[in-house]
């Protein structure tokens, strides 16, 4: 039964995923006063780079890829989406806190085989930017926890079905807005852009990346912008008690950030750390004072 | 710390046109920098010599594709001089607006290359699609999008269609109504800010030792602009200011190139209005046989990025001796980029670059 | 437009999806840089086609050589088309490209690109318009579908002789060959 | 007043042979040793833009001209008066046979890359110069390519012409 659970859940991450890579392109596309392409685009997409040779740079390069998304795919397991939830019982935010370091640990392990200067540059920002969003990140996860004195996450839904919402109780709305404020470094979006940063440094990590490589990055990609979303929905927003609920949150969310992804350029790599240890970090620090104080 | 080699360029999404850059890096600095230019090199200069006089207009135009009406107003300034021919003086109007159109528009692409290069696409493909509103206007006057060989020796080639005056302003006024969204979302926000104040700084003391001229100089302070030191066309004939700031970094280099294109605006209604009657051009001799008498002769204008010149040398002959066109991207790109991006971050080089505007065709030529 | 019908995306689902998801590599050779930012910005939006400009050849499929190519721009395209991945589709953009334009007797352009790698389909004109570019691609689909548009098995099979002209203009290249002779059976 | 200009220079170079073909316009004929002088001289003088180094093949005098266009910067427009909007365009002659000149980098900083590209495409060596490497071509051609006995209509012929297009050399055409 837990399979069946996880293979769905994988399955609708997927989809809202790639989903959301579309919705994404389109709603740019029409802020950019362009029609766009077709919603599908992403999976178009995907199947042609499934059907495209790729090269490969030795076996390291391709373990990393893969580690990476299958990191990705396994913090899925650990966010219930509406009553579904695989891995309730075990783990919880901690679990995710851990896991969530595997994505940036993979494309370094890949990128490290080929030598690009493009890739270990496009690296050491992905790495430097994970250390900068981790601490405010802690700081919220702990503010979370130690209001609801759990660390499972259903635990937590439950407790927001039957009270309010988390964002709008006042002792973790600081923790709320500086988790928003996080939320496009951590799925690599403007103005934090700057891993891939095309313009810069040929798309970073990615450089080396075609065919299938490509491909399962963009996967990742779509599963870690499920991830990142479905946490906030999950800690702040209630979550929901039937997956279509949830999928509306979540693109209340998504559509937020792709407005902010629409204004702003990128960041450099300075800038962004001290961006993100000064304001997200601030708030989360008030925020869990707040809590321990209220508590 | 490991010293990278790191190449940017020639096939690179941040560089508009062909050049590479080659950089030694450590780390996020950079140690050294070598422009690499000659992707583009054509040789113009040796095919001229090989064209007659009016063939050479379908060559000059394409040397600098960003901006090409200026370098046609150059080779006939320096024909008309060579062969002393009179401009009538609706056409001296009629260039100056059309070159000031064409300056609009490159700064317009310039912006696109900028905003870009910053990961900012909302304003670059605004940008762009308002560029493409003067290339229609190009359109209807020349016939063309890019390449117009409009101006001619002894004036343009035809006069302005008719009501042409009332659809200029009509899309002046559509561009200058995204002003305010352009400075909301890109002049006057703080991330542009951040990104590009005291990045890239040309000192004033640089900037003279380095020979740079456009808004390069200009963001340094200095009113050096060839249209008030030599006016030509009907410059001369409206007033206007000179756009400064002062200190030579990449803000003020994009914001000169910002207050430029709204006093070109200016400067086009104030033209439009003064335009006399009158014929556009006298009549040049049987080109098929057009012998110019030799001499040389030194032109300069004003393009959208600096300081152009031209030497041109005839013997007496159905073709020219020797052209050489003097590019404000040749300093700006060979010598001055590589002193300032000495020390800077990676992240900055396309932000510098094409804060710089170079234009790569126009240094190989 | 075929995109959305599904007995032919179960059919053959690569060839339709290298039909409609052409990945970009612009090589912007001079004047081509003129009309490439317009054709993917807000007036004609090439991303309506799932055309996209990428970063680095390794995710492209699609070369695009906008314009003259002088002998030192000879030497990374050959090397930026050798990076991309099968199947892969090469453009030449103008008229310069196609027999040399009007820098026909320059000493530094060549005159027919696809003497040294082959292309599979021209753009005619000096500037072609944006709108050119659609036709191209439109074209393109149609080649891809017909199963001509095939330049990179012809590279492949006539590797040696694509080889012997580009060292004819560069001289010794530096770099290894892409299909050793030894490789071929 | 241009003539005025025209008196200072000759009071220190008398045997400089100084034109006025227009109001804006001053040309400077030097012979070759004293272009460095003339050079330091006027960029005390306030000509501080070096905008271009051009060279002329006067191939039937068998001779180079290099070309020096100076020009004046002022902070303020207003400021300039009819010497400093002149343009200044110093001469000197230097044989063919013997294409060897001094570098005027010591001067002017931006003379750097025409002084490269005037190597590169005419074939005249600059002595002193940092950097004599390519700069815009990638191979070497027997003559400069600019030079006016190269023809490059027939380098075309002779050279891209005649590699033969792939299907052809199937067909055994070699």
């Amino acid at each position: 039964m837990i399979v069946l659970e996880m293979l769905i859940l994988v399955i609708l991450a997927l989809a809202i995923g790639v989903f959301f890579l579309g919705l994404s392109r389109k709603i740019m596309s029409r802020i950019h006063w362009r029609y766009g392409p077709p919603i599908t685009q992403p999976i178009i997409d995907i199947i042609k780079l499934f059907n495209q040779d790729s090269v490969s740079h030795g076996s390291l390069f391709n373990f990393g890829i893969i580690l990476s998304l299958a990191g990705s795919i396994v913090m899925v397991f650990f966010l219930p989406m509406g009553a579904m939830c695989p891995m309730s019982s075990s783990g919880g935010m901690l679990v995710i806190l851990y896991i969530m370091l595997l994505g940036p640990l993979g494309l370094a392990l890949s990128g490290g085989e080929a030598a690009n200067p493009n890739i270990s540059i496009g690296i050491s920002r992905k790495f430097i930017l994970a250390l900068s969003y981790e601490v405010p990140l802690l700081l919220i996860f702990l503010a979370v926890m130690t209001h609801y004195g759990t660390i499972s996450i259903v635990e937590i839904v439950k407790i927001q079905s039957a009270n309010l919402w988390s964002f709008a109780s006042l002792p973790l709305l600081l923790s709320g807005i500086a988790y928003l404020l996080i939320l496009p470094a951590l799925l690599g979006e403007r103005p934090f852009e700057l891993i891939k940063a095309p313009q810069e440094i040929s798309s970073g990590p990615m450089a080396e990346y075609g065919g299938k490589f490509l491909a399962l990055a963009t996967l990742q990609h779509a599963f870690h912008t499920f991830v990142g979303i479905s946490l906030f929905v999950n800690l702040f927003l209630g979550g929901a008690s039937n997956p279509g609920y949830f999928f509306l949150k979540m693109l209340v969310v998504f559509i937020l950030l792709i407005f902010v992804n629409a204004v702003f350029p990128r960041f450099r790599i300075d800038q962004a750390i001290k961006y993100l240890w000064k304001w997200p970090t601030l708030l989360a620090f008030i925020g869990l004072i707040i809590v321990v104080i209220v508590d | 710390m490991r010293e990278l080699e790191l190449y940017f360029g020639p096939q690179h999404l941040g560089m508009v046109g062909n050049f590479s850059i080659t950089l030694n890096v450590e780390g996020d600095r950079i140690i050294k920098a070598a422009s690499n230019p000659g992707y583009l090199h054509r040789g113009f200069e040796k095919l001229m010599e090989y064209r007659t006089w009016i063939q050479n207009f379908t060559l000059v135009c394409r040397i600098n594709v960003i901006e090409p009406d200026s370098m046609e107003l150059m080779y006939s300034m320096a024909v008309e001089d060579l062969a002393g021919i009179e401009v009538p003086e609706r056409a001296e109007y009629i260039r100056s607006i059309y070159l000031e159109l064409a300056r609009i528009g490159s700064h317009l692409f310039g912006l696109w290359a900028y905003a870009n290069m910053l990961g900012f696409d909302t304003v670059a493909n605004w940008a762009m699609y308002h560029r493409d509103l003067i290339l229609d206007l190009f359109e209807e006057i020349t016939g063309a999008r890019v390449y117009h060989m409009y101006i001619w020796p002894g004036g343009v080639r035809r006069d302005f269609p008719k009501g042409l005056k009332g659809r200029i302003v009509k899309t002046l006024h559509k561009i200058g109504s995204g002003v305010p969204d352009y400075d909301d979302t890109f002049f006057n926000s703080r991330l542009f800010y951040d990104r590009a104040k005291n990045v890239g700084t040309v000192t004033r003391k640089q900037a003279l030792e380095m020979g740079a001229v456009g808004q390069v100089l200009r963001a340094t302070g200095m009113k050096y602009d060839i249209r008030k030191i030599e006016p030509y066309a009907a410059y001369d004939k409206v007033d206007w200011a000179i756009p400064t700031r002062e200190d030579g970094d990449a803000y003020s280099r994009i914001w000169v190139v910002r207050d430029e294109m709204i006093e070109s605006v200016h400067m086009i209604f104030k033209l439009l209005d003064d335009m006399p009657d009158g014929s556009v051009y006298n009549r040049i001799p049987n080109p098929f046989k057009w012998k110019v008498p030799a001499g040389e002769t030194y032109v300069r204008c004003e393009s959208s990025r600096g300081e152009l010149g031209l030497y041109m040398a005839s013997n007496g002959g159905d073709k020219p001796y020797r052209v050489h066109f003097n590019t404000p991207s040749y300093s700006h790109g060979l010598t001055i980029l590589e002193e300032v991006l000495k020390g800077e971050s990676i992240a900055d080089v396309g932000n510098i670059m094409m804060s710089l505007y170079i234009v790569a065709p126009e240094i190989d030529r | 437009m075929d995109r959305n019908q599904l007995t032919k995306w179960i059919k053959s689902p690569g060839n339709m999806g290298h039909k409609y998801s052409l990945d970009v590599v612009y090589f912007c050779t001079g004047c081509g840089i003129i009309e490439i930012p317009p054709s993917i910005t807000a007036r004609w939006d090439a991303e309506r086609f799932g055309v996209k400009p990428v970063a680095t050849p390794r995710q492209a499929n699609l070369f695009l050589i906008t314009g003259y190519v002088s002998v030192k721009t000879l030497k990374a395209v050959i090397r930026t088309y050798e990076q991309m991945q099968e199947p892969k589709f090469a453009v030449g953009f103008g008229s310069c490209p196609i027999n040399g334009g009007m820098y026909w007797d320059s000493y530094n352009t060549v005159n027919h690109l696809d003497k040294y790698i082959p292309i599979d389909g021209w753009i005619a004109g000096c500037m072609p318009r944006p709108e050119a570019i659609f036709i191209a691609v439109t074209h393109l689909w149609t080649l891809i579908d017909k199963e001509i548009a095939d330049g990179y098995k012809r590279y492949r099979d006539k590797y040696k002789y694509y080889r012997a002209n580009q060292e004819k203009v560069l001289g010794e290249l530096e770099w290894p060959p892409l299909f050793p002779e030894d490789d071929k059976k | 007043m241009n003539q005025e200009l025209k008196k200072k220079i000759n009071s220190s170079f008398p045997s400089a042979k100084i034109s006025l073909p227009n109001e804006s316009r001053v040309v400077i004929e030097v012979n070759r040793d004293a272009i460095i002088s003339v050079l330091s001289f006027l960029k005390n003088m306030g000509y501080e833009h070096l905008s271009m180094v051009s060279c002329v093949d006067w191939i039937k005098e068998d001779e180079f001209e290099l070309i020096y266009f100076l020009n004046a910067y002022m902070e303020n427009d207003e400021e300039y008066g009819e010497i400093e909007k002149s343009t200044i365009l110093l001469k000197t002659m230097i044989s063919r046979k013997e294409a060897k000149y001094i570098t005027a980098i010591g001067i002017f900083a931006s003379a750097e890359p025409y002084e490269r590209e005037i190597h590169e495409l005419f074939g005249i060596y600059f002595e002193g110069h940092p950097r004599l490497t390519h700069l815009l071509l990638e191979r070497d051609y027997e003559i400069p390519p600019f030079r006016k006995d190269f023809d490059t209509r027939k380098y075309v012929k002779e050279f891209y012409e005649e590699i033969p297009f792939v299907e052809d050399r199937e067909e055994g055409k070699e």
